[in-house]
Parts: C-alpha cells; sequence; structure tokens
C-alpha cells in the first residue's frame, strides 16, 4: 500500500513538474523543485510557463512545443470524418513538432471504452488532452481528475456544457443545431414550388442515426425546426412524425391529419449502415416523399444505399426526390458530382484537427485560449469546387 | 392425423413450416403496407439478405457437425476490411481485393477447424475466440477507419454488379440467382458428396466415424473452412451492397445467420439440417428486419417483436414434436 | 511438474489457477515496466472500473454456463436494467435507492423470462438469449424513448451510489465484488441449489430421474444470472455514468471469455468462482495494460483470445491425459 | 475348422502406470469360431484394438496370412480384411442404413456419391445374409437387433476374412442372438475366422469352437469348447466357481402385503394396458424381447415418460405420479439401463452422488452438510462393498459395477421400500453380476420390493420370484418362479396378439 501512496505522490508530482513548464519529458526523476507532496496543483496552468511563450504557434511551431506530448481522443474511427480530423490533428502536431497520441472507441456507441480511453490519457500525463466526447455526462468525473491533475482539456467536435469549471479550457465545435439548419435553409428553395403547388400532403424524410447524442440531435432538430418555419412562412402546415424525441423535442410537431408537409424521422436500432439503409428505404419507397436528409455521414451514405435499389434521388425536384447529406467522404461526394445527392453540409474536421493541437499547444505554452467556433459550410455541385469549401471535403 | 403429418414430413417437416411462416409474413406484410408490394422493397429485401443468406449456407455445416461458428460476423467485417483498405488505399485492382479477401477468410475458417478438430477446444469456444481476434484484427488492418468499396459508378465497381445489374432500367437482382444457384450446389455437396455426407457423420456420431477409418480431422477441418469461404462470400456481398464498412460492427451477424439456419431445421446439437431449410429460416429474420419499418413500427419496436416471432417459430417446432412424442 | 501438482496447497487452490494468477501478476510487471506511469493506484482503480461490472456478467454467466447453457443476452440486458432504472431516477424521480432495485428487478425479471423457456419449454439457450437480447434491447428503447440516459454524478446529492465503486481513492466495488464473488461459491459448492446446477450441467437426465425438479434448478441458474445482471447495470453506470439504447452485446464476449478463462467448461457441470474473478481480472487488467501502450482495443480483443484458446487448450489436454 | 489365419505371440501394451495387456498370444482359424474371455478389465478389447490398429503394440508380433503385419489404422486393418463389430453399437443414426454400411468407401460417379448404388449393394447383403432391412430406412428408427444386423453386413461388406464380434449379444434379446447366431454360423461355413467376445457363458458354449480366456491382461490358456464345462472356463476367468442355478420357489413369505399396484396403465404405443401387482420382499423378473415395451412401462410409472391413463397404487393408496419427483416421494427408485446417462452425474464424486435423490435430508440451513453426506455415503460404500478408494472419488474412475452400487446406494440412502432394476447387470463382468444378485437378494430379505428388467434368461429365472413377460408394449404372461421354464417364457414373449 505504501508503494502505491508513494507511487501516486510520485505521479502527481511528476504532473506538477511538467505543468510547471520544465519541458523535461524524463520521467525518471521529479525535478527537485517540485516537491513530491505538493499538491497537484490546480492553479499550475496559470503559473507562467517557465519557456517563452511563443508568438504564433501555427507559424512557428517547431520552436514552441518541442517536447509536450498531447492525447487526442475522437468518437471513433467508423467515417471518414473523423479520419480527417485525425489527420489535421497529426498535420498539426508534425507542423508545430509535438507529439500527439490518438485514440478512439471503433464506435461512437462505446461509450464506456471511451471514458477508460480518456482515464488512461490523464494517467498518462499528457500536457494536455483534446476530446471529441461521444457522451456529454460519462465524462464529468474523468474531467474532474484531469482539473485535480492540472491536465488541460480541449473540446472538439461536441462541447460538454456541464463540464466541471476550469477543466475544458476550449471548445473546438460546429453549431450542430445551425448546420442542421443550413440544410433545410439549402434544400427547403429547391422544393418550394413543388410544396407550394402540392395538392396532397409531401413528405420529407430524416434519417439520424440515434437520437443521443447532442450533435446528431441538434442537427436533426435544426433541420426540422428551420424547414418548418420556412414552410409556415409559406402558409403551409408543417408536422412532424416518427422517432418520439425528434417529434417531442422539435419546436411544433403539428398535427399530421391536417398538416400539408410531414417530417418523418427514422433512426435505426443500431448505428451501422446496413440499419441506416433500411430504415432510409422505406422513408424513399413512400409515393409521396420529396426531400430526404441524412445528418451524418453514416445517415447521408445509409440514404444512398437504399437508393442503389430504388433509383429515385436526383436533382430535379418534379421528377425525383431531393436528398441532402451532412459531412463529406468519397460516397457522398461522388453522389453530389453525379447528381443523386442534392447536397450537403460540411464541417471542417481538417481544421477543427488542426485547430485542437494549436491551441493545446498555446494552452500549454501559458497562453489564455478562447473557444473556437467552426461552421457548416452548404455544398453541392455548383461549388464542390470553391476555395471556401474544396478544402473541408475530405474523402 | 397419421396423414397429415406424413404429408408435412414428406414436404420437409419444419422446412415446410417456416416456408409457411416467410409466405405468412408476406401476405402480411403485403395487405397492411401498400409500399410493401413494390419491386424495390423486394429488391432491398434481397440486397439485405444476400450476407446473412450466404453466411447461414456456410455455417450450416460446422452446425451439422454439432459445432458452430460464431467468427463469421466479426469475419466478414474483418475480411471485407482488408480487401477493402487494399483496393481503396493500397491501389489494389479489386479483382486481387475479392481474392484477399477469400484467402483471409478460409485462413480464419482453417485456424477455426484446426483449434476445434486438432486441437479439440470446444467449438463455442474456439469460434468466440476468433470472434474477438477477428474483430481486433479489421480494425488493425484497416487502421481503425471504416473503408468504402468503390462506389457504383467508379472506376472498379464492377463487383457491385455481380449482385445487381441494371438492365433497361430495371434493376435485375442477380445476387439471389447466385445465393440460390450457391444453395442448390451446397446442398447437393451436403448430400451427394463425401464433404456432406462425413459431416453429417460428425454431428452424428463422431467416435463411430473416426472408427469407420474416416479422415475426421480433415473433414472436420473442413466443415469450418466451408463455414469461413461463405463468410469471405458474404463480406463481397455485403461490401457490394452497402457503402461503407465500419471496423467493430459485426457483431451479431452471425446470430442472424445461426438463427435463420436454427429456425430453418438445423438441429442445435449436430447431425441434422439442409440449406434449403437454413435459406428459408434466413427470409424469416430479414423480411422482420426489413418488413416491420413498413408497417410503421419504430426500430425499437421492430426489436421486440422480432424476439418474439424467434421465440415463438421455435415454440411451435417444440410443441409440434412434443405432440408427435406422445 | 507433477510434484507441484500433488502438493496439497497447490491442489486445493487448484494448478490452473495458479497459473492464471501468475499470468495477472506477470502482466502486471511487464505493463509497469514497459509502460510508464503505470505502476500505482490510478491505474488499478481505472482497470478496477471495468472489472466490476464485467466481473458480476461474469459470475452471472458462470451459473448458466455450469447448467450447460449459454446466456447471449447478459450485455444487452445489463444496459436494459440500467436504462429503465436509470430513467425512472431521471424522468420520473423515482428515487436512487429505489432504482437500484429496479435495476435489479429488471435484470431478475430477464432471468426469470430466459430460464422459463429454457427450463420449461427446452427452446435451445441459443436462441432463448438471441430473442431475449433483442426484447431487452427494444424495451430499453421504447421505454427511454431511444434517449441515453445520464446517472446523476458524483458531486450531486443523488449521485451517493458512487461510493458503491469508491469512496476517495479507496476501491468499495472491490470490497462488493469479492463478497459476491464468495457468496456466488458458497451457493455454487455448498447450496443444494449449487450442486443440482452442476449436477445436471454435467448430466440432466440422470438427477431428473434421481427425482429432482431440475426444471426449478435450471430456471434458478438463470434467474441468478439475471439478478447479478441487474446489479452489473448498477456498477457500469456507478463508472461510466451514461448508457445508450440498443447496445450492450460488445460485453457479452468478454463476460463469457473472463468465465471460460477461469476454467469453466462450456459443455456444463464444471465451474470456477475464484477462476472466473480471476479471468475478469486479466481481462480488465489487459484493456488497461494496452491502453496505456497506445494499442488500440483491438488489441486487448486478439490476446484475450489468444488466452482464452491457451486456457482451454491447457485444460483439454490435461482431461484427456487423466483419462 | 482350417489353417491359422492369424497369428498374435507375445503382444504387450503398456498405458502410463498400466500393463494392460502382458505376452498374450492368440490365434484364429478359418472356418472357427474363437471365444475371447474374461473379466471387464482383462484386455480383450485392447487386444482387439491393437490388432485392428487403434492402439501401437509395445512389442509382440501379429502375423496374418502368413506375413507379419502392423496396421496403424482400421482403415489399413479393414481393407486387409480384418473388421471389427463394436460392442457401443457404431451407428450414425441420421444416416441410412446403406450410407452407414458404406460409409468412408462410398460408391462414386464423378463427384457425386451414388446412393442408388450403395442401396443396391447393401440389399444385396442383406439377401445373402437372409436379413430383412430397407437400406434407405434411417438408421436411428431400427431396432438395436436391426442396427446389429446392419454392423455385421457392413463387416462382411469389407470382404472381411476375420470379423471380430464385441460383445454383439449385449443388446439383443433371445431371439435377435437366434438369428445372430444363424449368421455366425453361415459365415464360419464360408470359411471366416471369427473372435467372438463375450460375458454370457450359455452362449460360449452353442456358438464356439474354441476359448481363449485372458486375466489381468495375460494369457490364461486356449480350451476345445466342447470339451470344457463352462465352470472350467469361469475357474480360468476368475479362479473361483460360481453357479447360475435357476431359483427353485419364491422366496415371498406366504401373505406378504402388496406395496405396489399398477392397473390399467398406458403410455403410448409401447405401454397398453399393463396391471400387475407387486408384493413386499418380493422381486419380480419383467421379461419380453427387446422393444417388448418392459423399460417403458417402467419409466411410465416412474413418471420419467408422460402416461395417458391408469392408475397406481402404493400400499393400497392411489398416488399420481406425473413426474421423477413424485415417484421418489411415493418411494420409488429405478436404476436405468444405461448407467452412464440416466444414472449417475460422473463428475461428480461418489458421495455426491450417493446423496442426489436426498440432498435436502443433508442440507442443514442453506448449506450441504458435507460431513453427513460423506458419512452416509461411506456407510453404504462398505455395506455394499463398493470398490472405491474413498468417497471423494469421481464416479467416471469406477468400474461399471462399482458405478451401479453407486446407483444403487442413492436409493438406499433415500430408503425407497419399492425399487426398480433396468437391466442391472449389463456391461457387469461375472464376478460384479454375483454381487448384485446377491445384494438383491438381500435387499429383497430385508422387505424392498424389487422389480427387475432383464433380457438375460438366466438371469431372470436365477432371480426372479416371479416373472411377469411382455410382449409389443402387452403383457402377456404372469407366472411364479416355479412353474417358469425358458421355454414357457420364450413362449409368452413372442406370442402373437390378435
Amino acid at each position: 500500500m505504501k508503494k502505491k501512496v508513494l507511487a501516486t505522490l510520485l505521479s502527481a508530482a511528476m504532473v506538477a513538474t511538467l505543468i510547471a513548464g520544465c519541458g523535461s519529458q524524463e520521467a525518471a526523476a521529479p525535478a527537485p523543485e517540485a516537491p513530491a507532496e505538493e499538491a497537484p496543483a490546480e492553479e499550475a496552468p496559470a503559473d507562467d510557463a517557465a519557456e517563452a511563450p511563443a508568438e504564433e504557434p501555427a507559424a512557428d511551431g517547431a520552436a514552441a512545443g518541442g517536447d509536450y506530448s498531447f492525447e487526442i481522443i475522437v468518437k471513433s474511427y467508423q467515417s471518414s470524418y473523423w479520419q480527417a480530423a485525425v489527420t489535421g490533428v497529426n498535420q498539426k502536431a508534425e507542423e508545430l513538432g509535438v507529439k500527439v497520441n490518438c485514440t478512439g472507441p471503433n464506435a461512437e456507441s462505446d461509450i464506456a471504452d471511451q471514458v477508460n480511453m480518456l482515464n488512461n490519457a490523464i494517467n498518462a500525463a499528457p500536457n494536455g488532452i483534446g476530446l471529441a466526447a461521444c457522451d456529454q455526462d460519462a465524462c464529468l468525473d474523468s474531467l474532474q481528475t484531469a482539473l485535480d491533475k492540472g491536465i488541460p482539456v480541449v473540446c472538439f467536435d461536441s462541447g460538454i456544457p456541464d463540464a466541471p469549471d476550469g477543466s475544458v479550457y476550449a471548445t473546438v465545435a460546429t453549431d450542430n443545431y445551425a448546420a442542421g439548419a443550413t440544410a433545410a435553409e439549402n434544400l427547403y428553395p429547391a422544393l418550394k414550388d413543388k410544396i407550394a403547388s402540392a395538392t396532397a400532403p409531401v413528405r420529407i424524410g430524416e434519417v439520424n442515426q440515434e437520437a443521443t447524442s447532442e450533435s446528431i440531435t441538434s442537427r436533426g432538430l435544426g433541420f426540422i425546426d428551420k424547414f418548418a418555419e420556412l414552410a409556415s412562412a409559406d402558409g403551409k402546415t408543417v408536422a412532424v412524425i416518427g422517432n418520439e424525441y425528434y417529434v417531442n423535442n422539435c419546436k411544433d410537431k403539428g398535427d399530421e391529419a391536417s398538416a400539408d408537409v410531414i417530417i418523418e424521422v427514422a433512426v435505426p436500432a443500431q448505428t451501422t449502415v446496413e440499419l441506416c439503409a433500411t430504415e432510409a428505404s422505406v422513408i424513399l419507397n413512400k409515393a409521396d416523399t420529396i426531400g430526404m436528409f441524412g445528418s451524418n455521414q453514416v445517415a447521408a451514405e445509409g440514404i444512398l444505399t437504399a437508393n442503389e435499389n430504388l433509383d429515385v434521388l436526383g436533382t430535379d425536384p418534379a421528377s425525383s426526390i431531393l436528398a441532402a447529406g451532412f459531412d463529406a467522404g468519397s460516397v457522398i461526394k461522388g453522389a453530389i458530382t453525379s447528381g443523386k445527392m442534392f447536397g450537403a453540409v460540411t464541417q471542417s474536421p481538417l481544421a477543427m484537427g488542426q485547430t485542437t493541437v494549436e491551441i493545446l499547444t498555446k494552452i500549454a505554452n501559458g497562453e489564455t485560449v478562447s473557444d473556437v467556433p467552426t461552421q457548416g459550410y452548404w455544398y453541392d455541385s455548383t461549388n464542390m469546387e470553391d476555395n471556401s469549401i474544396a478544402p473541408n471535403l475530405y474523402d | 392425423m397419421g396423414k397429415n403429418k406424413s404429408v408435412i414430413s414428406r414436404l420437409g417437416g419444419q422446412k415446410f413450416i417456416v416456408l409457411l411462416v416467410v409466405i405468412g409474413l408476406i401476405l402480411f406484410f403485403s395487405a397492411v403496407s401498400p409500399d410493401f408490394r413494390k419491386y424495390t422493397t423486394v429488391m432491398s429485401i434481397l440486397d439485405y439478405s444476400y450476407y446473412i443468406a450466404l453466411m447461414a449456407i456456410g455455417v450450416t455445416f460446422p452446425l451439422i457437425t454439432g459445432g458452430v461458428d460464431l467468427s463469421i460476423g466479426t469475419g466478414l467485417i474483418c475480411y471485407s476490411l482488408t480487401g477493402g483498405f487494399l483496393i481503396v488505399q493500397k491501389g489494389w485492382p479489386v479483382w486481387a481485393g475479392i481474392l484477399v479477401t477469400l484467402l483471409l477468410s478460409i485462413t480464419i475458417g482453417l485456424l477455426n477447424g484446426v483449434l476445434v478438430s486438432v486441437m479439440d477446444l470446444p467449438p463455442f469456444l474456439a469460434t468466440l475466440c476468433t470472434c474477438m481476434i477477428t474483430r481486433g484484427l479489421g480494425s488493425i488492418f484497416s487502421k481503425g477507419f471504416g473503408i468504402s468499396w468503390p462506389t457504383s459508378g467508379a472506376p472498379g465497381s464492377w463487383f457491385r454488379n455481380i449482385f445487381k445489374i441494371t438492365v433497361n432500367g430495371t434493376k435485375i437482382p442477380l445476387g439471389f440467382l447466385w445465393v440460390l444457384l450457391l444453395v442448390v450446389l451446397m446442398a447437393f455437396v451436403l448430400n451427394h458428396t463425401k464433404i456432406g455426407r462425413y459431416t453429417i457423420a460428425i454431428g452424428s456420431n463422431k467416435e463411430a466415424t473416426i472408427l469407420s477409418g474416416i479422415n475426421v480431422r480433415f473433414y472436420h477441418i473442413m466443415a469450418y473452412v466451408i463455414s469461413g469461404f461463405f463468410a469471405g462470400l458474404a463480406a463481397i456481398a455485403y461490401s457490394a451492397v452497402f457503402s461503407t464498412v465500419q471496423p467493430g460492427t459485426g457483431a451479431g451477424f452471425e446470430l442472424e445467420a445461426i438463427g435463420g439456419a436454427i429456425i430453418g431445421g438445423v438441429s442445435a446439437s449436430g447431425g441434422f439440417g439442409s440449406i434449403e431449410g437454413s435459406l428459408i429460416g434466413v427470409f424469416v429474420i430479414c423480411l422482420l428486419k426489413t418488413g416491420l419499418p413498413y408497417i410503421g413500427l419504430q426500430a425499437n419496436w421492430q426489436q421486440i417483436i422480432t424476439g418474439l416471432v424467434l421465440i415463438s417459430a421455435v415454440m411451435v417446432d417444440i410443441m409440434k414434436r412434443k405432440k408427435e412424442t406422445a | 511438474m507433477g510434484r507441484i501438482k500433488e502438493n496439497p496447497i497447490v491442489k486445493k487452490l487448484g494448478f490452473n489457477r495458479i497459473i492464471l494468477c501468475s499470468v495477472l501478476l506477470l502482466m502486471y510487471l511487464l505493463f509497469s515496466l514497459t509502460s510508464k506511469n503505470f505502476a500505482g493506484l490510478p491505474r488499478i482503480l481505472s482497470a478496477l472500473n471495468y472489472a466490476y461490472f464485467l466481473g458480476f456478467l461474469s459470475l452471472g454467466v458462470t451459473f448458466v454456463i455450469a447448467t450447460g447453457g449459454i446466456d447471449f443476452s447478459i450485455g444487452p440486458v445489463m444496459f436494459c436494467s440500467a436504462l429503465i432504472s436509470g430513467y425512472c431516477l431521471t424522468s420520473y424521480g423515482v428515487p436512487v435507492a429505489l432504482s437500484l432495485v429496479i435495476s435489479i428487478l429488471v435484470g431478475t425479471l430477464f432471468g426469470v423470462f430466459n430460464g422459463y423457456l429454457v427450463a420449461y419449454w427446452s427452446v435451445p439457450p441459443f436462441i432463448v438469449s438471441m430473442a431475449s437480447m433483442n426484447i431487452a434491447k427494444g424495451i430499453a428503447s421504447v421505454f427511454t424513448k431511444t434517449q441515453s440516459v445520464s446517472w446523476p454524478q458524483g458531486t450531486t446529492p443523488e449521485g451517493w451510489f458512487r461510493s458503491l465503486v469508491k469512496v476517495g481513492d479507496f476501491p468499495v466495488g472491490l470490497v462488493i465484488f469479492l463478497a459476491f464473488a464468495v457468496i456466488c461459491s458458497i451457493i455454487l459448492n455448498k447450496t443444494r441449489a449449487g450442486r443440482y446446477i452442476l449436477s445436471l450441467g454435467s448430466n440432466k437426465e440422470a438427477v431428473r430421474l434421481s427425482g429432482v425438479n431440475i426444471k426449478k434448478w435450471e430456471m434458478l441458474a438463470y434467474i441468478i444470472c439475471g439478478t447479478l445482471v441487474g446489479i452489473a447495470a448498477i456498477f457500469f453506470v456507478a463508472a461510466y455514468t451514461t448508457v445508450q439504447p440498443g447496445y450492450g452485446d460488445q460485453y457479452n464476449n468478454e463476460a463469457i471469455a473472463g468465465c471460460v478463462m477461469g476454467g469453466t467448461s462450456m459443455a456444463g457441470g464444471l465451474a470456477s468462482i475464484g477462476g472466473t474473478v480471476i479471468g475478469v481480472f486479466i481481462i480488465a487488467l489487459l484493456q488497461e495494460g494496452i491502453l496505456a501502450l497506445h494499442f488500440t482495443k483491438d488489441y486487448q480483443l486478439i490476446i484475450t483470445g489468444l488466452i482464452v484458446i491457451v486456457a482451454v487448450y491447457a485444460d483439454v489436454t490435461a482431461r484427456r491425459r487423466k483419462n | 475348422m482350417g489353417d491359422v489365419i492369424l497369428t498374435m505371440k507375445g503382444i504387450t501394451k503398456s498405458f502410463p502406470g498400466v500393463r494392460a495387456l502382458d505376452g498374450v498370444n492368440f490365434e484364429v482359424r478359418k472356418g472357427e469360431v474363437h471365444a475371447l474371455m474374461g473379466e471387464n478389465g482383462a484386455g480383450k478389447s485392447t487386444l482387439m484394438k491393437v490388432l485392428t490398429g487403434i492402439y501401437k503394440k509395445d512389442s509382440g508380433t501379429i502375423t496374418y496370412e502368413g506375413k507379419e503385419v502392423e496396421f496403424h489404422n482400421t482403415r489399413e486393418a479393414q481393407s486387409a480384411g480384418i473388421v471389427i463389430v463394436h460392442q457401443e453399437l457404431n451407428m450414425l443414426g441420421h444416416l441410412t442404413v446403406a450410407q452407414n454400411i458404406f460409409i468412408g468407401r462410398e460408391f462414386k460417379k464423378g463427384i457425386r456419391i451414388d446412393d442408388k448404388k450403395m442401396n443396391e449393394e447393401a440389399k444385396k447383403l442383406f439377401d445373402r445374409l437372409n436379413i430383412n432391412i430397407d437400406p434407405t430406412e434411417t438408421m436411428s428408427n431400427l431396432t438395436v437387433g436391426k442396427q446389429q444386423m446392419c454392423e455385421i453386413a457392413k463387416a462382411i461388406s469389407h470382404d472381411a476374412k476375420v470379423i471380430i464380434f464385441d460383445e454383439p449379444s449385449a443388446a439383443l434379446t433371445e431371439a435377435e442372438i437366434e438369428e445372430l447366431f444363424k449368421i455366425i454360423k453361415d459365415l464360419r461355413k464360408q470359411q471366416l475366422g471369427i473372435v467372438y467376445i463375450s460375458h454370457r457363458m450359455d452362449e460360449i458354449k452353442v456358438i464356439t469352437d474354441r476359448v481363449t480366456v485372458m486375466r489381468d491382461g495375460t494369457y490364461v490358456g486356449t480350451l476345445i469348447t466342447k470339451d470344457c464345462t463352462k465352470n472350467d472356463i469361469i475357474n480360468m476367468m476368475v479362479g473361483r466357481v460360481i453357479y447360475e442355478d435357476p431359483k427353485e420357489h419364491s422366496m415371498v413369505p406366504e401373505g406378504a402385503p402388496v406395496v405396489l399396484k399398477v392397473e390399467h396403465l398406458n403410455a403410448g404405443k409401447m405401454v397398453q394396458d399393463v396391471s400387475f401387482e407387486l408384493h413386499k420382499g418380493e422381486i419380480l423378473g419383467f421379461s419380453g424381447l427387446m422393444g417388448a415395451g418392459r423399460t417403458e412401462t417402467a419409466r411410465a410409472i416412474f413418471g420419467a415418460d408422460p402416461k395417458e391413463s391408469g392408475d397406481i397404487y402404493i400400499n393400497g393408496q392411489k398416488v399420481t405420479i406425473n413426474t421423477p419427483e413424485d415417484a421418489v416421494k411415493c418411494g420409488i427408485g429405478y436404476l436405468s439401463e444405461d448407467r452412464k446417462r440416466f444414472g449417475i452425474v460422473v463428475q461428480k464424486t461418489v458421495a455426491e452422488n450417493s446423496t442426489m435423490a436426498t440432498l435436502e435430508k443433508y442440507t442443514k440451513g442453506l448449506f450441504i452438510d458435507k460431513k453427513a453426506e460423506k458419512d452416509v455415503a461411506q456407510k453404504y460404500v462398505e455395506s455394499l462393498a463398493t470398490k472405491t478408494p474413498s468417497v471423494d472419488q469421481l464416479v467416471v474412475n469406477l468400474s461399471g459395477g462399482n458405478q451401479q452400487k453407486v446407483v444403487i446406494a442413492k436409493w438406499l440412502v433415500r430408503n425407497c421400500d419399492i425399487l426398480i432394476f433396468d437391466e442391472p447387470t449389463r456391461g457387469i463382468d461375472v464376478g460384479a453380476k454375483n454381487e448384485i444378485y446377491k445384494l438383491m437378494n438381500k435387499l429383497a430379505e430385508e422387505g424392498k420390493a424389487i422389480i427387475m428388467i432383464s433380457s438375460e434368461m438366466t438371469e431372470i429365472l436365477r432371480m426372479s420370484d416371479r416373472i411377469v413377460v411382455m410382449c409389443e408394449g402387452k403383457k402377456t404372461g404372469e407366472i411364479g418362479i416355479e412353474e417358469a421354464a425358458q421355454e414357457t417364457i420364450m413362449n409368452m414373449a413372442t406370442r402373437e396378439i390378435g
């Protein structure tokens, strides 16, 4: 037992040493100036770094972070969205000369696995942790530990609203609600005439891979609310049916019987492509469906898979169903180029990854940082080549 | 009673009952949902059925030997990820990727066979281990990332046409033809070749089969190799039908295939079963998965109902047998 | 070698278990040497977090496997228990203590369901667990309206249940888990229930013809399993806070692996609670060590698979030599 | 008797810790039936396994058709013409008769197995043996006797020159044994060498030409059958004399009360309207051919299988027995014909098996009282003279006879008044058999009522006080031991029922 206590104290001391910014990666001996009994310093980040703060880490990285190591934990590796984020992280790390270690669970649903990884990352005592949390609540305890140990955390992709004060230094995330609305804003005008001229109710389908994570649900609700708002502005009534969560949490669920526009929300039992495809094909198969929205890469690809059989998607509202997607990847990009998919909203995972490392380095250098909101950009076949869009379209 | 029974058993006993269940489900869904009656729906169901059906054909062999193969689900994903990784990331030609996929599947099948037959491990455990191993290997091969095999229209997407071609704007479910052909082929193998005969013999009485001077080791291994190989075929079907293969998935596919086989009349204790039966059993599961959304049920209700139908399908059989023996 | 095995102390503890224990210790040493910061309490605590719920699952499934059956629904049922009780807690304001009871009750109910079908209807355990896996996922999802449920944080007054896992740095959970392991061991080895469960796993018909109501005892094995799964749910949320509907199957294999690694025979009739406990610790430590060495979880799965193969192979050959 | 076809000389074989065979000699001539005898564990089966290549011998020579040979597996032995018909039937229940006969050497058309030709060939074989079996029938649908015939047909189809019968009659009824003997005599005429392993003395006298006796892995001697008596052979086997004389008259005291009365019991095809009474202290023999419904009757009484109708009275009280649990509560114990499957739990100890039916008595509060359990097990180990190193021994390590004693102990611990012994001595060697008989007599003297189902006529005649005969699910006769003779019983057992 004695040994364990000693080990704990030693590691605490080590953390303190590292944070004090002496930059020494030697794990062997705690620096003499950090007495073993010193409590993990909560105020450590406030301490001035011994090393001179780098002026612009982005511009002059090599000098800045030579010895820093960061742990980056993504939500999963399932979609190329995360591949792009990891690429961004690695690029920036190389540029700044810092060490990063990227991990992530196999699936976004493996919450417990991610908590284990986070705990592990904390135990490895890095200079900072970049976290894309699968769940807003599951990480709170670990964040408290990180805070106690003085390890700064930067959230990316998704924020953690209830995080203990001071644990999360900055959040690099997209406003998902707004991004979902962006999709509606771009899809609605294309369908506007058809909705206006329709004699019977028309249907808009939405496929969400789940109804639990903040990012997916916000996008889904953002789309629903915006679409409903635009339709009502044109004097149409809207009803939302399908998955209970989305129906109950949208602004106005309306009445299916009397509605002109029905938004149907489908959520598969698990976040796999084949189940998303099954759900999507049911909606695509309905005669009154005119539009579809898939709120992330898996869901959007599910819609495209379903269309392989049905062949109802296209860009002409008169003869086909228009589908909007989310995120990029070769499948979605290909579908947009070939006119199967009307368009999609992309975030900038590459930039998000880069920014995360940049901010972590800044924190380690003792600079103050603030949240960096990233955006969702609408893209379709017309603007895919634009300079503002193209860099965000990863494979 | 006596006559009725003989008619049913001549038609294949449980197989026949399960076929009725399939027809019943189709009629029910068509009656309730007009969308279900569309040709495109048939296409979706078939698309969805290929990989489960292929796995079920393969896994019927280990099941008949009295074993089981739990590694086919995660194996499928592992093989598909490996092949896809080589094609997409390493720029290999598609045929080479497919070849590697199949070779890997045969290797894992061989490994299962050796563990079970030579090292004498309980099949359930041996394949549980390879299930974990393939799940890990798949992610490692693909470096943890999801892989999209070439999409339709893209160069190298010819393999998708194996399962579905478009003639004059109509999609033809070619894959179903292959599945049927494979069912006929494997039914022949099971009933009319040495491999099949000895597979049944091992499941019936392994000791006696050894004493008959048969190289039981070889044929026992073959059962698992067949199962592995069909998981490989299923991997190609899965990659051809669905866009992205995600690492970490696949656990659970094997339960659908094995469940289908057992519903289709394969004896859980070995020695008895048929390929046709397994195929019919698989369709019960596929119909439930693809049909229930059409009657407006949310995914969660679908799961509950699938569970209940599974139990009842087996219970009907148990009650029938109880009546017969009484 | 033979002489070591004949040593009364070794015999009492079981040779295989001693080997397993050594594997556990060696692994710890190895990780401590190769990964900086590995030795020390935080890693152990973190590994234990994983060991608790997995351990209860393993203990539960040990009883089922002892009867010669199998339960694939333990993971999803654990999630179902945690979701239903958690939803009662967060949405209907049910007090925490009662929610914990609900969690155990839900697990037990699934045990009753599985056990009834297996014992009284002779439905193959494989089919039963497949069905109840689907049903558990479905019910949990319907009940929570497809929402994930987050249990209260440790800092809130309702978070007291987290002290079941640890108070400060003291691993209370370990004490509780070991206590349950001892109870399970007593049930299995010293009571009628255990005797009949093991015997019917070995030869059902002989036990039935001895005038024993085997259906009752077989069902009891599933009920014990269900109850332990319900408890596992509590330890899962106490360590990991959030559960999501539609999942849980990923823990089946690991729980079964832990149980089998410890010497419980898949064919039924032989079970070792002590072995199960060590098996679970090995898996949990492996998970922690693999992460610490900056490998992904995939390697843990592969290594676990290999260890099980080796452990079972050793067992099989040992038994063959005996005969 | 023709020339010597097979000679085994000085065969030695050791297993870790055991010398199973020690310099054993054995020879077979063309056109003879050569019995190989010895108690269980004497090494008969091991010797045959060495011959057919299942085991590798340590030393000694095997000369077959004038050449020294060594087979590495059964297949090699088969193709050379040495075939074994196993004691435990080697059938593949899910395959058809023809498929079983030709397993491992199917006729083929390309890669396809030619089932049609196999059926024809099988038919030819059966015609040659004068057996009427449909080659396309599924094996598990045949009776044990017919399955045995298939095994023989299979052996002959190998162009066998030497056929080894390993306890062929163990599972057969008298009539089926008759048929078997006819076939064996036929084969003998065709100049085949036949090795016949059996425990049954009367059969040896009837069918064999020479007898080789083994004891404890060693060769004792070879006799010409017609020149020796039963007792000569038995003496060579065990070194002591055993008499197998029929019981002269009933040992049941006059006016012994009826403890069990069964009236109009019906349970499926195999149990039709069976009624009988069982008295205190009586051994009631149940005789009949295989498949006559005796075991089924016992199982129905015991509640192991469902019954359709019929009343059971115990000590005059009508009782309801739907499960074995009910039966045990009524004081009935059942010793199954198939100990391994229905009698013992092999992975449990002697003590644990002994209390299997009585565990609630040995439970204190929540826990099993292991001391009391061991004590009672020890008591019965002593009183039944069970050979076991301790009560903690796993039952799997005991011999057949001792396993049977453990099963008996299980019911004695329960203090059952009615015991049903179903084929109590099947697969048990002569010495142990005698002990079981003594034990049954002792139990009857103590006032237990015993139903004994047996297919061995000598056993029935030796043990029973009264005999019930069944045929095709019906009771066809009931006679006291005084009037009983083999012929009368056989007559009843084969009686055609209108």
